[in-house]
Formats: C-alpha cells, structure tokens, sequence
C-alpha cells in the first residue's frame, strides 16, 4: 500500500498494543496520546486526498482532507479525548479497545473520499461500538447488543449494495454529493438514514444507548450517528426530503422524552431530537444551512457527552439513572450537578451557551428559505428541548424529591473531563468565533443580537414558567417505572409474533406433510419389503410347478406377440 | 523438475503419506509427524506450480486412457490451482490441528484417521488438476468414499447413521445425476475437456440446457444445494478436524468447485448468459442461502448450527456461477477461499471448546469466553468474516457476488445477499457475544457493567490446537489486504472461448 | 417544591450546603415569583427595541414568550396523553431487559457495599 | 507335432478336458486329481489364449471336425466374439482350480474329491463346447454336458447343507425344461432349412423370409435360452443353486454358465436370425426389456433384505444379468459393446465376490451378513477384497462395472431413452445399498464375541485377489476389453446385416 494517510490508523495500531501494555496507568496515558497522535496527523495537513491508490481498478482514497471532514475530524478526536479521560478508571480491556477501534472507524470514515472506504469503517464502527454495549455484561445488555448490532449492520450492507449498484451506474465509486434518482442512491440514503436514526429507523438508538456502560454511552452518543450527519452532509445537501424527515425528527422524540423515565433514554431521544436539527439543515443544503449542521454538531457532541458524562457520574455512584429512583442529589454531588446544567443550558440553547449559537444558524437557514412550517417545529422542538434536556435532566436528578442517596462525589477524572467539556461548551457560547472559523463557508451570522437575545429568552423562561407552574400545580406528570412503547414493539413484540405463527404454521405443515410421506415411504418399504424381502414371494424358492407356470407365461407371451 | 512432474508429485505426495502413516500406526508421534511433514511437502509443491501457472504455464499431464477417448488427464488452469492452493495449505493447519484434537479428545483408531485424511486430500487435489469431467467424476467419487470411514469414525449408532446418509446422499445424487450429466455431455460433444468458454455450445438444443444444468446442479451433490443438503449436517458426527478440513474446506469446495468448473469450462459462462439456463438455478441457490441460515439459527449445536451456515455460504459460489458473469465466477471462487479461511477456523473453533471445555451446545457456551479468550477471539474474526464484514476477507467475495447480482441486473438477489449477513450476524455473532459478555448461566449479574472479572487462568485447547486456530483467524484479516492479487489473478480465468490463432 | 426529608446540612459538600437554602419552601416560592417576575420584564423588553423578524407572526409583543408557554404546557399535555396508551411495565418486553437490570442495581446500593460495580 | 497342435487348436479346446475328466476320475486321492485337474485347466486357458490371439486378428478361423466339410460336419467357428468368451470361461477356470484345493477340502469328503474335479472339468468341457461350435444341435449337446455336470456339482454342496439337494432337483428339472425348450426351437429351423449349421442357417433362414414356424423357432430358443441364463422370472433355480453349491462351484459358474447362455442368445440372435429380423427386434423390444428392468430392480431389491451374502450376490447377479439383456435390448452397437463388455466384467466381479464368500464360508464357516461383524479386523484381505469388488458391482470409476455402465448409459442416450438411463442409475444405487450393507458391518460393527476368524489362506486369496486386479486394471484401461467387445459387436452386426439385405 502506498503512504499512510488516515488517521484511523493510529487508533487501530494503538488498539493492537493497548491490551499489552501494563501497568495500568501508563495503558491509560497511552490512551489519552492516542487521540491527540491522530489529531496531529492532520491538523496541520493542506486540504487534499491522500493514501490514494488503485485497488483492483476502483480509486481508493483513504483520507480526505477538506473543510467539512476538518471539522469533523478535529471534534472526533476531541471527543474521543473526553470519552477517554472521562473513563480512566475503566480498566476492562474490551472497552479501551472497542473505544480506540470506535473512533478509529469514526474518523476513517469521515475522512474516506471513496464509498469503499467509507463503507469498511461504516461497518468498522458499527462492530466495534457494540462491545461497549456488551461490554455491560448483562442479559440485557446482550439481547440489545445483538439488535444494535442488526440494526447497524443492515445499515452496512445497505450502504453495500447501494455502492455496488452505485458503481455499476458510474463507473466510480468517489463519495461526493448525489441525486435520489435510482436504487442506487436510495439505498445509501437509506443506509445513512439508519445511522442517522431517521423516524421508524430510530430505535436502535433509544435502546442502546441506556444499555452501554456508562463511559460507553459518553463514547457512544458522539460519533455514529454525526458520522452519519456528516455523510448526509456530503453525500446529500439540498436533498429537500430530509426537511422534512429532519423537522419530524425534532418533534415526535419530544413526547416521548417527556415521559421516559430512564435518564439515559430520554438523553438518547434528545439526541435524536437533536439530530433532527441538523438533518433539517443538510435539507435546506445553503451555505448558512450546512453551517449550522456542522456547527451544531460540534456543539452537540460536546454538549451530549457533557450530559450523558453527568447523568453517567450519577449512575456511577448510584448505580441507576432512572427519574423515579433519583433526586436531590446535589447535595451529594454538586459540582456534578453544575457540569449537568451547563450541558442543560447549553443543549436548551441559553445565550453565551454553545447551542446558542448553532442552532439559531439551522433556524435562520429554515426562516431565510421561507420554510415556515419547519421554523415552526424547530421552534416547538426547541421548547421540547429544554423540557426533556434542559429541565428534566438536572432537576429530576439533583433536585426534586430528595430519594436519600447520600454517595461521594464524582471521581476527579471525571469532573475534569466534564469541567473540561463544561469549559468548551461556555468558551465556544462566548466566543462563537473560534467555531465559526473553522466551518466550511463562511460566516456572515451575528448570532448576539438584541432581537435573538431577548427573544430566546423568552421563550426559555416562559417555558420555564410553565414547567413552574405545572410541578405547582401537580398537573406535571409523575415519574413512574414503566417502559414506554415506540416503534421497536413492531420487532420486538409484532415481528416475533408474526414470525412465530408463521414458524407454527411451517412446522405444523411441515410435520402433517413429513408425517404423509414417511407414512408413504414406510409402506412402500414394508410393501417392497413384503414382495422383496426375506419371505417374500419374490425372494421364495418356490416348487418347481410354478416355475413352470412363469415358463409358460412367457412363452405365451412371446407367442402371443407372434401371432400379431 | 518440470511442472507436469510436479503436478504428478502433488498428487503423490499424500498418496505415499497413506502408506507410510499406515506402516507407522504403532508409533504415533512418527505417524503425526509424517502427515504434518507430508501436509508442508504438499503445499509447497503446490506453491510452486502456482508461481507456474502465474506465469502462464498450463501443464498438463496424461496418465491412461481408459476408453477410446476417454482419458485420466490432469491439467492446471486456474480455477483449480486456486482450489488446490486453498485445500493444501489449510491441510497443514488441519494437520497440526489434528494431532492436538484426536489426541485431546482420545479418540480411538487415529491411524485410519490419518490415512483417509491423506487419501482425501490426494482426492481433492485430483479434483482440482482434473484435465477433463471424467477426471473430475472419478476422483470426486474416490472422495466420497476415503471420507466415509471418517464420517463414521466413533463407529456409535449415530455415527453409523450420520455416514450412511452422507454417503446415500452423496453416492445417490452423483450416480443418478452427475454421472448421466456426465454421460450425456459426452454423448453430445464427444468430448470432456475443460474448454474455455465451454463445449456444449452448438451441440446442444438451447431446451434441454435447463435439464442438463439441473443434472449437474443436483448431481453434485457436494454443493449442498437444497433439497439434498442433509449429508453436511448429517457428517457432524464426525470429529472436528474432518468437519473443519472436509465439510468446510476439501469435501464442500469439491463441490462448488465442481460446479464453477462446470460452469466455466463446460457450459460456458457466454452460453449460460445467452440461453438464461441458470436462472432456475440463481433463485434455488437464493433460496438456499436463506432456508438454510434460517435453520441454523434454530439449531443450538454448535457443530450442526456451522454445519447449516456452510450450507448456506455454498449457495453463494452456486450462486456465483449460476449469475453467469464474470463478476460471479470471480466472486465465487474468492469466495472458495474466504468461506475456506473462515469456515475452517470456525470448526476448529468449535473442536477446542469440544476439547477444552467438553461443550457441544451454544446454551452452553456462556462465560466460557474468559477462560479461552483467544479462542473466541478467533472465533469472532471469523464470524465477521463469514458475515462478509471488513477489515476480513469475507467482504470482497461479498462485495463481488453484489457486482455480479447488479451485473445481471437481479436487485432480489443483492436483497437476499444482505438479508443473509444480517442471518449470519444473528447466528454467528451471538455465539462469540454470548461467550464473552453473557453472565454464566443461572446467575445474573449483579450489576450493570460489572468489569470482567479477573481472569483466574486460562483454560485453552492444548497448543497444537490453538495454534493453527490464530494461524486462519489471522488469515482472514490477511486476504483482506492481500485481495489486489487474489484478484488479478482470479482474472486470468478464462471466461471466453479462446479464438483460434 | 423540593422536600427536604430531614434538613441536616452536615457531611454536605461545602458547595452543596451552599445551595440548600433553596431547598427550603419559603425559597422556593420565591424563587417562583422572581421567574415570573423576569418573564414579565423580558415581555415588557419587546417594546424597547426595533425587533428584527423572518416572519409578521414575530412582530407581535411577547409572542416567543406566550409561544414558549403554550409549547411547553401542550408538550406536557399531550405527553401525558401518549402515556396513557404507550406505558408498559418494566418487564414488558422480556424478564432481564436492561431496565430492569438496572432496578436491581440500584437496589444493591453499590456505595454501601463497598464495592466497585460499574466499570 | 507343434504345426499339429496349432492346426488343431479348436478341437483341442474342447477335447482336452472332456479326455482329462475320466482321467481324472481314476487319479483317486483328492490333491492328484486337483493337481491334474489344475493342471488341465491351465492348459486350456494357454489354448485360449492362442486361440483370441489368433481371432483378434482378423478373419473367424472355421474347423471342421473330423474333416467333414460343414454344412454336413460339424464345423468349429471361432471369431472374436467366442474366443473371447472362451477365454474368460477357461480363464476363471484356471483361477478357480486353485483356489478350489482348500475350499473343497473343507466342504467335501476327500474320497470324493476325484469325482468333484471330474464333474468340474466335464461342466468346463460342456462350455467350452457350447462356446466354440457353430453347429446349432451341438450347442445343445454341449449344453447337456455342461448342465448335467453342473447339477452334480450343485448337488456336492449336500455334505455342507442338505438342501443343496433340493436346490440341484429343482435346477435339474428347470434346465431340462430349457434344454427342451432348446431342442424343439432349433428342430422348428431345421424343419425350415434342413440344416444344423449356423452360418448356413443364417442365410438359408433369411433366403426363406420370415414365417410363422421361424417365429415359433425363435421363441423357443429365447425361453430356452432364457431359462439358462436366468433371465427374470426364470431365474428361480439360481439363488438356491448358488447357494447351497460349494464355494468353488458356485464361483465357477455363476461366473462362467450364465455367460455362456448369454453369448448363445447373442450367437443365435444376430447370427442366425440376424440383426434387422424384425420379429426379433419387437420381441426385444416388448418382452426383453421390461424383463430386463424388472430384473434389475426386483432382484436388487430381493438382494438388499438377504440376510445370505452368498444368496445377495446371488441375486445381485440376476439383476445384472438384467443388465447384460439390456444392452442387447437396444439392438444397437453401443449396447451389443455394453452386454460383450459388461459379460467379461461381471465374470471378473462375481467370481472375485463368490470367491471372498468362499473365504468368509471357510473362516466363519458360515456367509451369513450378521456372522461378518467386525470382520474387518480379523480378515483384512478378504474384506478389502469384498469392497473392491463391490464397488465394481455398484458400478463406481476406476472399476470394470463403470465401464459396463458408462456403455449402457451411453446407449439409452444415443436413442434418447432417458428413463432408462436414469433406471440404469437408479438400481446401481440398490447395489449401493447392499453392498453398503456388508461394508458397514464389516467395518463399522463390533465384532460378536468369542468368535476367532483367521485370514483365508493364500491359496484362495490370491486367484481372489487376481479377479479383484483384474477387475481394477480393466477399470482403468478398458481399451482391451472395450476394443474387442467393439469388434465382436461389429462382427454380429456385420455378418448380419449381409444377410437380411435383400
């Protein structure tokens, strides 16, 4: 092969040496070197395609480097970092390996210029990421492993088939921006959508991601489902379906976040809600538009880790991260508690907050192009964000009901990782610059005007107000252990049913038929046995008589056919 | 020493190995080490007329003419130096493999185990350098029979049993079938030489190819086309090596490799496409692919539920020739050697839990990841693989089968393709899973991600089995990078009829 | 709005215990009133500048303020709604789902124990 | 003295043992008149030889006996077809003789023996002359010879089972039967055409047309014929006969006499009524071969439920008898070259098998399957010997039966009979089966306890071991066998077809 250019490959070289390396803490620092060592790899690199090369006549390029993968790439490894830190005290080796060879597969599949590539660590990251799924070594956790693990590689061999197809048509295999005009198209716009956790195509996400370990959601939540942001991004701008696949998205999670009771899932809905921004603005696919998305998803991949990092600390000491079974534990763990509301703002989009200022690029984008009715639902989603992230989560948690768990505070590696992503989400709020230039067009957005400012807030606080005056009220719906319907039941619940009535069916035919022939066989052996066998008259010497008899018979015969 | 020599001195080599394993029975570590010997002898020759037959070279050699015209011929083209290169060099892993499992598993009359297992290996190779069908018929037939007595090597009732259907089935299909196929092409044409571009071409009224290509289909019984795939589960009975070198390797690429051959050499890739003969055949091998993984997702013995798999993974090379294209003769025969690498390491897999651990059930097998964590690592690789996944092997046969599907325009069939890796994540996946991340059975966890457990010691297969183990499960990870020239050279097939000079 | 079971402050965080004046509910009615007191002036706010719209709707006084309340009361309502036919117990879908996993680990109080569970 | 012998040869095939067996029957004590009696056997298997070498060459070589020109005298015609067959009846007598010292040391009283070897050699004589004469009455003369000894020898197997007696009365009043059956046939042609000589009769038949006595001649010679060889359903005197006859009897002829029959009704049909006789062909065509098939699988099937392994093979040979009337059935040359060939092959594979039998009758002193569990172990030779030729009986590459089936296939293709090709395959797979049946409980089962088996001894494993090879080496090189089969075919069909061209 020729020269080395993705930096994947430092994650998945790493991740050979990692289970080898003792002591533990020198294992853990390598770690930590690992991300940065990738981020070197590139940070300083000229825009262009590197590790290209001929592969039985396909042009393979490995790594990509341009303004949309940069920045990509530079909050993969970012997160990766975090994800890291946050899980010093992890010492299984499963996850520190899965959790190197998770990023690895994230990132070289976004710097990937050709479908191939694209399409090994589309794969990559759908194998690696379920041991940390596993890795939770429950019951659970496996049977949900196995449906993530489906779901993903559906996803996978979608995206497959969609390629192959794909090169018959072109001739090529680079990964560039497409048309949905054949199979081909579709099934890569399908293959992403699941990724991507379009609706109906979305529960693999709610139901992995409570099941992970805890530092495994914190890894988890950034990068399967932006890398497929981030091919939407690439592969379909300006697609106008996905406006409204994307504000569908910002609303229907809304409801169900607002009555889940495991933390982790309603944090999982809102990252689907979340999502549901950014697809909107790979649909509206202007240079505002495609800002947004990004700039959202830098933002979000902080601002979720930062949540599920909190809600994560919590369930460390706990040991649960349901609604029903928390509360006032700020006393416990305060400065958990203040890491949690600087993701809640941010996530609810308070101004100096780092949602601020990449969400209201997506809602510019959609207002500028004159979709009213998307505005419209990304405003309402915005509210059901700070119902479901921004209220729900820190306040059930740290205030409310005092459940009396009385634990340590978090570990320090923890709180730093969180102070840390705490700091980004505030830094980048306050200064949005630092953001906007690295975005792939440029900006020409004040996000801090008296109009956004004032109005913004009023929508929060009045919001807020109502959640006031409903918890007063105790019109606020309780929170109760339950598990929640959604579209899974059709294959947890329906397809099982279905297919064992049908499997009943089968086998119940099956065996009617199997009974009918072997019934059949048998009495055709017992009859070829009764002519055939041992006492049979075909196997019987008879007495010379009949012999004759046969003589006979054939000679009549014979001379029957003579005489005719 | 000129090709034509060493073609003959690769067929020799195991012959010869029979007769000295036979007359060292007494000392076992002689014997064992005369296989293993004889196993790398063998590959290397094989080696050697592969860098020949990479060069161009096409030896061909002709040892008796049974009738007027009709002859023992051996000649390379290849497609069969593809197959041989595949069932020699996995003879060597298997060979040591072997020594750790029969002695692990004590079992009994280990000298006719290694001469059998000699003897087929000189059959497989025979297959894969026959010159011409008669060849091929006579040695796929001496096949069936040296891997009888391994079939029914623990003489039990249910080993009886097992044997007899695999021969019944085996003997059934290739008498009643492929030999009238065989008869008939020869009738037709008047001859039975592997020809590129086929030879049935003119000879034959484009009506009955359907029929012709049924007798074949069905009379290799080999390729465990549906409805006559019991013999593969039925051979489970037998030990690990076998099934891992014969019913993943040797016995079932015979098969395919039968029907490939026929495809290309016989019919003609060209005339198949033309008359749409294998169509039939494409939706029987479709269905096949998925009948069977379906069953084996329902089987929890573990060697039975492989078994279902192989079955399945043969449709896809069936399916390869029968999509008449290019593209599918190249995907299916990469797919003889990534199935290969993967299926074998799979049943070794499967042979040192048997060892180790005395497992048979993937009920069994929870929490059993931590005490033969390599072991199941191996068997993870070659999960993926099978499944078609990268970084392994397994995704470029995939990845071709998928071209040919798009080539002949058959978007049902690149459905089915996907549907089965989801199958096959579904059956492969959760054994590997399950091992490592399941709680023992009986007690749950008695929290969520609870660290792994410190492991107290290991409890792997004896080294003579883990070994060759790591050596395939690498190898999947290999052929994945190594595909460039597997390709190149899969191109040399020769697809069309060769124009007179 | 918070109880507070037995109001000991002792063994608390210092920032903690800076905090659990809140917990009372005299504060907490306060604070109500302090909320609603600066959701009042930030809807008085849209009279003192020259709003920049996308769209008419936007012109109209405190209209994200009224919009953000009704939003938030409806999600609730019809949430509440989707409950009623969307709850299942916790073992609906199998026993040893992980939600119930998840109850018998909170049950085994991990902190208590000593151990070091979660990984 | 040599330019006599040589001139003579034809006469001496014949006249060689029929002078030997009184000889040998005042020799007395059982090992001289073995050793005289072997002794004679090889000598006319040399003279054979001589004599295929001499008609492979080319033209028929005609003696007339006693120097009386034919059609008056009796004229000795030999051309590739029964100098061939020659062969293989003299050949396995040579190879049976030796084998015969042991096995019938073990079956019949030693006092006797001298009179056993003298019926043996008397039955060679019988076929011999059957073979080699082309005068019609004589075949029939012949026919007595070999048939009268034949009940003999069947009837020596009493001092082993008492039955053979039955077994020898029962086949003597079916043979007479057919030997009648015979008689009266080839006394309808001489009503025809006042003559006994077979060249003659071929062509006074087919200057005189076809007539209704010609038809009823012929039919008389076919059920005649029929009876002899077995052909289905007038098979029944041959599983008991086989049976119940000694081991070295019972090789013998089931590899020789059947063949013999065989070869007459190939000789009678296309050289004296030849090959375009219409009748001939619809007869062929309505009765032959369904009984053929028939055959084939009834007494394949018959042979599965045996719980014999000398009664098996016993049936096993009326279903492959079935195979050899098949070939002739399609009256065309691939399936004349299939019945020529497959006739040598099954000699080859059922005498070996009857042999391996005789082996197993002596050490378990029984040939009953369920007696042979475990046998592998204790008698390698002998076992491997069984599955050879066994998978020559199935038919499987590299042995003669391949050849034999590859022809008939080939021949029901060549018309287009595709059932029939499928029915070839088909009852090889019953063959599968019962050959499979002793391999598994030779091999796979534990041996009964307390039961001590010894290795046959050389004397008998070797000429078992020499058909096995035999049938191996024409499995891989068939070129002799196919050539002269091909010949042979071309020289019935040839002679023929001059004849009815008018």
């Amino acid at each position: 092969m020729p020269e080395i250019g993705t930096p994947a490959l430092v994650y998945m070289v790493a991740a050979l040496i990692v289970p080898f390396v003792r002591p533990a803490t020198l294992r853990q620092i390598l770690l930590l070197a690992v991300p940065v060592l990738g981020l070197l790899t590139f940070w300083q690199l000229p825009y262009g395609t590197y590790g290209t090369f001929n592969l039985m006549n396909m042009h393979v390029g490995l790594m990509r480097l341009d303004a949309l993968s940069y920045v990509f790439g530079l909050i993969f490894s970012l997160a990766a970092f975090l994800a890291l830190l946050y899980a010093w005290h992890v010492r299984d080796t499963v996850q520190q390996v899965a959790t190197l060879l998770y990023a690895g597969a994230g990132l070289g599949a976004v710097f990937a210029a050709d479908l191939v590539t694209l399409f090994v660590f589309w794969e990559g990251t759908a194998i690696a990421s379920v041991f940390l799924i596993w890795a939770r070594r429950t019951e659970g956790a496996y049977a949900t492993g196995m449906r993530y693990l489906i779901m993903q590689v559906g996803s996978g061999v979608i995206l497959l088939a969609g390629i192959v197809l794909f090169y018959r048509e072109t001739g090529s295999i680079a990964f560039s921006r497409m048309d949905l005009e054949s199979p081909a198209t579709w099934a890569i716009f399908l293959a992403f959508g699941i990724k991507c956790a379009f609706p109906l195509l979305h529960n693999w996400l709610q139901d992995a991601y409570p099941a992970a370990t805890i530092t495994g959601t914190v890894t988890l939540s950034a990068f399967t489902t932006k890398l497929a942001v981030y091919a939407l991004a690439r592969g379909f701008p300006g697609t106008e379906l996905l406006i409204y696949i994307g504000a569908t998205m910002t609303l229907f999670p809304v409801f169900f976040a607002a009555v889940e009771n495991n933390l982790r899932r309603v944090l999982a809905y809102s990252l689907n809600n979340q999502l549901g921004f950014m697809v909107v603005g790979v649909g509206i696919g202007t240079p505002l538009a495609l800002n947004g998305t990004v700039a959202h998803a830098f933002c979000h991949i902080l601002y979720k880790a930062l949540l599920f990092m909190s809600v994560g600390a919590v369930m460390y000491r706990t040991g649960t991260s349901k609604a029903s079974e928390l509360g006032g534990l700020y006393k416990s763990m305060p400065l958990t508690m203040i890491f949690c509301v600087v993701g809640a703002m941010s996530i609810s989009a308070f101004p100096l907050f780092s949602g601020f200022i990449s969400k209201s690029l997506i809602l510019s984008a959609s207002a500028d192009t004159g979709h009213f009715f998307v505005w419209l639902a990304l405003v309402v989603a915005s509210v059901g964000v700070l119902e479901h992230s921004g209220i729900k989560i820190p306040y059930f948690t740290f205030f409310a009901h005092d459940a009396g768990h009385r634990v340590k505070e978090a570990p320090f590696h923890m709180l730093l990782a969180m102070g840390i992503t705490a700091a980004l989400c505030i830094g980048l709020g306050v200064f949005p610059s630092l953001l906007y230039g690295i975005l792939p067009y440029a900006v020409d957005y004040t996000p801090y005007t008296v109009t956004h400012v004032v109005t913004q807030l009023q929508l929060l606080l009045f919001a807020g107000l109502a959640f006031a005056v409903l918890i007063r009220t105790g019109l606020y719906p309780a929170e109760i252990r339950s598990v929640n319907l959604d579209f899974d039941w059709t294959y947890r619940r329906l397809l099982p049913a279905a297919l064992s009535g049908v499997a009943y069916l089968v086998q119940g035919t099956w065996r009617f038929a199997s009974r009918i022939v072997m019934g059949r066989v048998d009495s055709l052996i017992a009859g070829v046995y009764r002519a055939h066998g041992p006492q049979g008259p075909l196997a019987r010497t008879w007495p010379t008589g009949s012999m004759v008899l046969w003589i006979a018979v054939l000679l009549g015969m014979t001379l029957v056919l003579a005489y005719i | 020493m000129t090709d034509a020599n060493a073609l003959l001195l690769a067929l020799a080599i195991p012959t010869i190995a029979t007769f000295l394993i036979a007359a060292s029975g007494s000392r076992p570590n002689i014997r064992d080490g005369i296989s293993v010997v004889a196993s790398i002898a063998t590959f290397a020759v094989v080696l050697r007329l592969l860098e020949s037959i990479m060069a161009g070279a096409r030896p061909s050699v002709t040892l008796v003419e049974v009738m007027p015209g009709l002859v023992i011929n051996f000649s390379i083209e290849p497609l069969g130096m593809l197959f041989a290169t595949v069932a020699s060099g996995l003879w060597i892993v298997t060979a040591i493999y072997s020594i750790g499992y029969m002695r692990g598993a004590h079992e009994k009359k280990q000298t006719r185990f290694y001469i059998c297992f000699a003897l087929a290996i000189a059959a497989a190779l025979a297959i894969a350098f026959s010159g011409n069908l008669f060849t091929l018929f006579i040695f796929y037939e001496v096949l069936t029979l040296s891997t009888y007595p391994l079939v029914a090597h623990k003489e039990t009732p249910e080993a009886r049993a097992g044997a007899r259907v695999y021969l019944g089935i085996l003997m059934t299909t290739s008498i009643l079938f492929l030999l009238v196929a065989v008869i008939w092409t020869w009738s037709l044409t008047g001859t039975m030489e592997f020809r590129a571009g086929g030879i049935l071409e003119g000879n034959i009224d484009p009506v009955f190819v359907p029929f012709l290509l049924a007798l074949f289909a069905f009379g290799i019984g080999k390729a465990a086309l549906m409805p006559f795939h019991r013999w593969l589960p039925a051979a489970m009975v037998a030990p690990t090596p076998v099934s891992a070198l014969l019913h993943a390797v040797a016995v079932v690429k015979a098969g395919v490799f039968t029907m490939l051959k026929v495809g290309t050499y016989i019919f003609g890739v060209g005339f198949l496409g033309r008359t749409g003969a294998s169509e039939w055949l494409v939706w029987l091998a479709a269905a096949t692919i998925l009948i069977a993984s379906i069953v084996a997702l329902t089987k929890d013995d573990l060697k039975a539920r492989l078994a279902y798999s192989t079955v399945s993974q043969l449709s896809y090379i069936t399916l390869g020739m029968a999509l008449a294209n290019q593209m599918g003769i190249i995907g299916g025969s990469m797919h003889i050697v990534m199935h290969a690498m993967g299926k074998i390491t799979l049943f070794m897999c499967a042979g040192a839990i048997y060892v180790a651990a005395h497992k048979t059930k993937v009920s069994e097998l929870d929490g059993l990841g931590r005490k033969m964590p390599l072991t199941f690592i191996a068997f993870t690789i070659a999960s993926l693989s099978i499944i078609g996944l990268p970084p392994f092997g397994g995704a470029w046969s995939k990845w071709y089968l998928l071209l040919s599907a798009a080539d002949a325009g058959q978007l049902v069939i690149i459905g089915v393709l996907m549907l089965s890796s989801l199958l096959n994540v579904a059956y492969l996946l959760s054994i590997p899973a399950r091992a490592f991340f399941a709680p023992p059975r009986g007690q749950m966890a008695h929290s969520l991600g609870a660290a792994a457990s410190p492991s107290k010691g290991w409890e792997e297969a004896p080294l003579f089995c883990l070994v060759p183990i790591c050596l395939t499960a690498l190898g999947c990870i290999v052929l994945f990078f190594a595909i460039g020239g597997i390709y190149e050279y899969l191109l040399s097939i020769p697809i069309l009829p060769e124009t007179a000079p | 709005m918070t109880n507070h079971p037995n109001g000991k402050t002792e063994g608390m965080p210092p920032l903690a215990r800076l905090l659990s004046g809140f917990d009372k509910p005299r504060n907490v009615t306060r604070l109500f009133y302090l909320l609603l007191a600066v959701c009042i002036a930030l809807g008085l706010a849209d009279f003192l500048y020259h709003k920049h719209g996308y769209f008419a709707v936007e012109e109209f006084p405190a209209i994200y303020g009224l919009f953000g309340f009704v939003a938030y009361a409806a999600v609730i309502f019809l949430a509440k709604g989707l409950r009623l036919i969307i709850r299942r117990p916790e073992d609906y879908y199998e026993p040893f789902a992980i939600d119930t996993e998840d109850e018998r680990a909170a049950g085994s109080d991990p902190e208590a124990t000593g151990g070091k569970p979660h990984a | 003295m040599l330019d006599i012998i040589v001139t003579n040869l034809p006469a001496l095939q014949v006249v060689v043992p029929l002078v030997a067996a009184p000889v040998c029957a005042m020799l007395g004590r059982g090992d001289r008149s073995w050793a005289f009696a072997t002794l004679v056997s090889f000598l006319t298997f040399a003279i054979s030889v001589s004599l295929f070498v001499a008609a492979y060459g080319g033209e028929p070589i005609s003696y007339e006996m006693g120097g009386w020109a034919p059609p008056i005298g009796i004229e000795y015609r030999i051309d590739v077809l029964n100098a061939f067959v020659l062969m293989i009846v003299s050949g396995i007598a040579a190879l049976v003789m030796p084998y015969a010292r042991r096995s019938v040391a073990s079956e019949i009283p030693a006092e006797r023996q001298a009179f056993f070897y003298t019926a043996f050699l008397l039955c060679l004589t019988g076929l011999l002359g059957v073979t080699i004469t082309g005068d019609a009455f004589n075949v029939f003369v012949f026919l007595e010879i070999s048939s009268l000894s034949t009940y003999a020898l069947v009837a020596s197997g009493a001092w082993r089972n008492k039955r053979a007696l039955t077994a020898a009365y029962n086949y003597l009043i079916m043979g007479t039967v057919g030997a009648t059956f015979f008689v009266i046939g080839i006394g309808m042609l001489y009503m025809i055409t006042g003559t006994l000589n077979m060249a003659d009769l071929a062509v006074r038949i087919a200057e005189h047309g076809d007539s209704r006595t010609l038809r009823m001649g012929f039919v008389f010679i076919f059920i005649g014929i029929g009876l002899k060889l077995a052909m289905f359903p007038l098979h029944l005197w041959l599983p008991n006969a086989y049976s119940f006859a000694p081991s070295a009897v019972t090789s013998f002829i089931a590899a020789t006499a059947t063949k013999v029959a065989v070869y007459v009704l190939l000789r009678f049909m296309f050289t004296v009524f030849g090959f375009d006789y219409a009748f001939q062909a619809s007869t062929l065509e309505n009765v032959l071969l369904p009984v053929a098939i028939v055959a084939m699988f009834a007494a394949s099937l018959v042979a599965i439920f045996q719980d014999d392994l000398k009664r098996m093979l016993a049936y096993s040979s009326i279903a492959q008898i079935g195979y050899m009337l098949l070939g002739l059935a399609f009256l065309t040359h691939t399936g004349l070259v299939a019945t020529i060939v497959h006739l040598f092959n099954h000699a080859v594979t059922k005498g070996a098998l009857f042999m391996v039998a005789g082996c197993f009758v002596l050490s378990a002193g029984t040939s009953s399957i369920s007696s042979l569990r475990g046998v592998g172990r204790d008698m390698p030779w002998t076992t491997a010997a069984f599955v050879a030729g066994g998978l020559s009986l199935i038919g499987l590459p590299l042995t003669v039966g391949f050849i034999s089936k590859w022809y008939l296939v080939q021949a029901s293709l060549e018309l287009g009979w595709w059932p029939v090709a499928l029915l070839i395959m088909g009852s090889s797979l019953l063959a599968v089966i019962y050959v499979w049946r002793v391999v598994e409980a030779a091999y796979l089962q534990p041996a009964p306890e307390g039961v001590i088996r010894r290795e046959a001894p050389l004397s008998m494993l070797v000429p078992a071991w020499i058909l096995v090879g035999l049938s191996i080496w024409f499995g891989i090189d068939a070129s002799l066998t196919t050539t002269a089969a091909s010949r042979a075919a071309d020289t019935l069909i040839g002679s023929s077809q001059i004849l009815w061209q008018e």
